[in-house]
């Protein structure tokens, strides 16, 4: 009989409370969006798993000894995990567009706008009662605006580790939403004649070219930016495996089972931040509307400074591929084809759209250097 | 609300600051890649074969359409055989 | 001279102790029954490796600053490696089988029956004077009836971390004798014409009934034992991953670089508990003895079980499936097909048995789970 | 001796409780499969050329005899070629 | 403006240090030997982007909290990272030319010579001011002459960490060279006639060889020199998992995606011991000095060997092989191929030389053992 | 400049015992080699058609020559198939 009670009292339903009800529920719309919707579903699908497995009764997954108090605390608080992703996905990162047409890096630039401004936005919400966003808090959301989810959850464990899972829901589920977020943005700001403007072809990018970018791209980081180099760093050593040419095993190894068991194991850990007391709260909200802003106004900014690109020079680019700015990659360069593609059928701008689509990337890893750098500690 | 001002003042400065920078450090990469890269690989062109690419246009040969030069070989030589084994009437 | 002094007190031979020689024959046993005789390849060469390196004097293997010493206490004193295991195992699982014909779950239920009788055996030899198992030892001795090594391993090493070498012995040895320990007591519970039914085909299960799947297993793990849930939770995750469609990449990272890493590390550190002290003694023999109970009892519990729904159904089952029901896969499955074979050439009952087989895994882990809730801490 | 008998007791309930347990467990699994599954399956069924084990099915297909359609297509080509270089006389 | 000024303080530019920016030079001239002149790449490339990333002001990898940190302390300093690329190499290598012609393990023992005597070397650069080198010291400096990176790395770790960058540029470094440093060599000291010798086929090796060999060198290891079992039994687990036949699973992720991983998180932890306090005094000159010794000593070892074992046998050895013994597999045994070549167009010594090769790792593995157990702690 | 000579001694000492014990290991294994490897041979010989060699074969074969006996196979067959469709005049 004491057995039994034992038993039972060692049950979930004996122990759950309301919170983690919510939780799971929220991890298993993740699991849906990814699964069901194809939303970001890499990190999503372990990610919302982590939320269920983090928010059962007595099971103690986050606590010590828990197997995602481990993993959290090992990859990413340290950082560790984030950086390994940003290595593979440098690996994976083709710079070609970009040395071909560099002047697509200011479109890179320009998107970060809403990173800032969504800084600027975090910190106003404050005049509102109950949100109370401290700089380090504001500059973890912005973050959201770079559209890119390592430098996202880098940037949040530094800085705001209990906004953490927000911070992440938030990054992968505007990513995941880049193609019915951007799209409107894009038609109100370009006329249907910018829409067609057909580009020059790329020229050829030697092999010199590609090995020597990241290198440069880390030597600039380390004479302004020191605090990027932790991203930019394995970034560039990622792709500098890619492009030498002397390491490919290496490389394909970052590229694949490497970014691969890193993913699983950043996602649960992720998932182990979505606990009731750090997500049930009006701050998840603003971080979610802030997050929506964000992607907007970076999208926003990357079309108009096409516009104003093409004001001051004779070259034109098609406004649409300054959307890709965001990052996203590379969804948001295959958006700026799709909306090429309907105005123009013959115009094909993905490859185009690549070039500030991986400016973005480096674009909002500096970013997060100089939020590191001005609001860090 | 004056500490909400100060907050704003930071906030202001923080973006202004911080797109400056990133303006400014890719720019100087825009400038970098226009000077350096391209008299670099003006310097060092791709050879006209290049060494790395022939393994990568095999790779893709193989994943685009399946048939390795190997195979072609093969058939033709497996078409040869069956020309002799029969007595071709060509 | 002096030197060739240090040099020879430094010798192995010089420091040799008796259990160390008996333990090191031990491993080299293990690399036989591994490699001449097959009997679980994967986990037993390196763990019959590391019973030798660890038994090494001098070297220091499982002393703080070893290399075993930091397998054993990152990867299985933490729970991490057999959990990671149960995540790949998962993705190797299908349970079409299963969710085709669910009855079978109750075969997977009756063959855990091998596990609480030793339980209750491993108590009683307590009667006979040099065994002292403790509620704790019992279980993590009980548990080799469920016929599942990482469910051993996790259990073992929460409760019993001491005996953890010779019930990772126990439990691998058994799972590769199952074609030997199972035929006879399939044929003695069963008639010939038992053994001849044939079972309907199977109906199709669709993608979506796949993908519900764990998700279900672990809510209910969740609802009603959540001490089972670190297993179960991620045998679900490894299976959603399989099963999702969407994150192949990482399915398939799970089932083969990621597990095969696990594996060899997860070898070495249980071999790392096969030290003269922990397994030359006479509580060894009685886990040996006892394991070899619980798999006879599960067996004829599986197959009896099988029988006893036939008197109630009209639906007939093939007995021989019911065996099996102890886990061991797919080695059980295949034993069942084969001794089919035996009765009627054209019976192939392989799909049939795969759904007992696979609830064996649920029905232990969650065996394991009331195990821990139970006697724990 | 009572001390023995205790953990005998205990052990049979821990058997006990432990079995109904299980059962009860894996029970409840058969009325989810047979309730929440099969609704499913019947309100979802698969697609009838699924997306999904199309990909499946091409990589069987490779590993089962080592031909892909390529390969067939490849060698039709190849004969068809011949036929022309040799002048067919079918 | 303060925001400018502190952004200033947090750049590069404002916190170099004349050190520093040596080092980071020092890197990328391991970057242009790896990527360039096709040095050692896959570890050099790693390690040259570790050494830029260490010293990069402000951004403290290598300090508390800082990725290289984690990596070398878990990775280096436990010596975990070099005993997995030992394992690898292990399941990489075909000891069937040895086993087939075992005679030629006295070339690889007497290659070692090169270690040996660069101790004493390393003990006699102590007359000149300026150098203090230990015993401990001048046993990790000596091991350079051994041609083996993860060997020399490991006993780096455990008796000079602080000269583990320098004498891994080194053995890097020279392995790389073997090509344009033993020839002369190889020629000084032999006659056409002797490079013109052509030497039996090798024997078939049967599979049950292959298997008992890592056994029965694992033993003599144990009974012998204990000292060397970290290294010499991690190697010989990698080799009885490819030879034994049963787990390729292992035997392939050891050897590939395991390796692949190890090595980036190894170079990059070497590469942050290159830091300028460690690496720019005269010591390191001295290791860079020693090193060639090593290297000279032990190929011109290895060919005086043979041509001593043609003078006491009738059956004769081409001299050539036994440059090859001071390992730097393959590279070494493809030396002595091309040079035999250049002597006698239809002389094939590439498997011959694969015999004093693989005898070497095996050999200078012993050497770390014994300096080990002399001079350790 | 004592302590010099000493650690010189001392190098000495080590160079020779280690050479010694190199020597005599590597010279041990030399003896297990020809002693009982060679025996295990001679006891166990490999089996003609080596189950293990067979697959390994295969594999060399495809990456060697990209050509599968599978390939070869359908070759076959389609050369059997055109000159049944066409009517081999052979
Ligand atoms: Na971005
Ligand atoms: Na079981
Ligand atoms: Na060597």
């Amino acid at each position: 009989m004491e057995q039994l009670n034992t038993l039972w009292l060692s049950t979930g339903l004996a122990n759950f409370e309301l919170g983690q009800v919510i939780m799971m529920l929220v991890g298993c719309g993740l699991l849906f969006l990814a699964i069901a919707k194809n939303f970001e579903p890499l990190l999503l699908v372990p990610m919302g798993f982590g939320a269920i497995l983090t928010n059962i009764p007595v099971a103690g997954f986050s606590e010590v000894g828990g197997l995602l108090h481990y993993v959290y605390y090992a990859g990413i608080d340290t950082g560790i995990f984030p950086l390994l992703i940003f290595m593979g996905v440098g690996a994976m990162t083709d710079f070609g567009a970009l040395i071909a047409n560099p002047k697509t890096l200011f479109l890179g630039a320009a998107a970060q706008f809403g990173i800032f401004a969504t800084l600027f936005g975090a910190i106003a919400l404050n005049a509102i009662p109950g949100f109370e966003f401290t700089l380090q808090d504001a500059s973890a959301i912005a973050i959201i605006g770079g559209a890119d989810g390592p430098t996202a959850i880098f940037l949040a464990s530094k800085l705001a580790p209990e906004l953490l899972g927000a911070i992440a829901v938030a990054a992968y589920s505007y990513m995941a939403l880049v193609p019915i977020i951007q799209p409107p943005i894009m038609r109100a700001l370009t006329t249907e004649k910018e829409r067609k403007i057909e580009m020059a072809q790329l020229r050829h990018v030697t092999k010199i070219e590609k090995v020597i970018f990241p290198l440069g791209v880390l030597l600039m980081t380390i004479f302004f930016l020191p605090a990027a180099t932790p991203l930019v760093g394995m970034f560039c050593l990622g792709n500098l495996m890619r492009e030498c040419g002397v390491v490919d095993r290496l490389s394909s190894t970052a590229q694949n089972e490497l970014i691969n068991i890193v993913t699983i194991f950043l996602g649960l850990g992720v998932g182990s931040k979505l606990s009731a007391d750090q997500f049930l709260n009006v701050e998840t909200l603003g971080i979610l509307g802030l997050g929506a802003v964000a992607f907007s106004i970076g999208t926003a900014s990357g079309v108009l400074m096409a516009k104003l690109m093409n004001k001051l020079s004779s070259e034109q680019v098609n406004p649409l591929i300054g959307a890709a700015g965001v990052s996203a990659v590379p969804m948001a360069a295959r958006v700026a084809n799709k909306v090429g593609l309907e105005a123009n059928p013959h115009n094909f701008l993905l490859m185009h759209a690549m070039g500030p689509n991986v400016a973005g990337v480096l674009g909002s890893a500096v970013a997060a250097g100089i939020l590191l750098a001005l609001v860090g500690q | 609300m004056d500490s909400l001002l100060q907050t704003f003042i930071e906030a202001g400065t923080l973006m202004l600051a911080g797109m400056v920078f990133v303006f400014a450090f890719l720019g100087l990469l825009v400038i970098f890649i226009n000077l350096v890269l391209v008299k670099l690989a003006n310097k060092y062109p791709d050879p006209i074969i290049q060494s790395k690419s022939k393994p990568k246009a095999k790779k893709t040969n193989i994943a685009s359409n399946g048939v390795t030069p190997q195979v072609v070989a093969a058939i033709g030589s497996a078409v040869t055989q069956y020309k002799q084994k029969h007595g071709d009437k060509a």
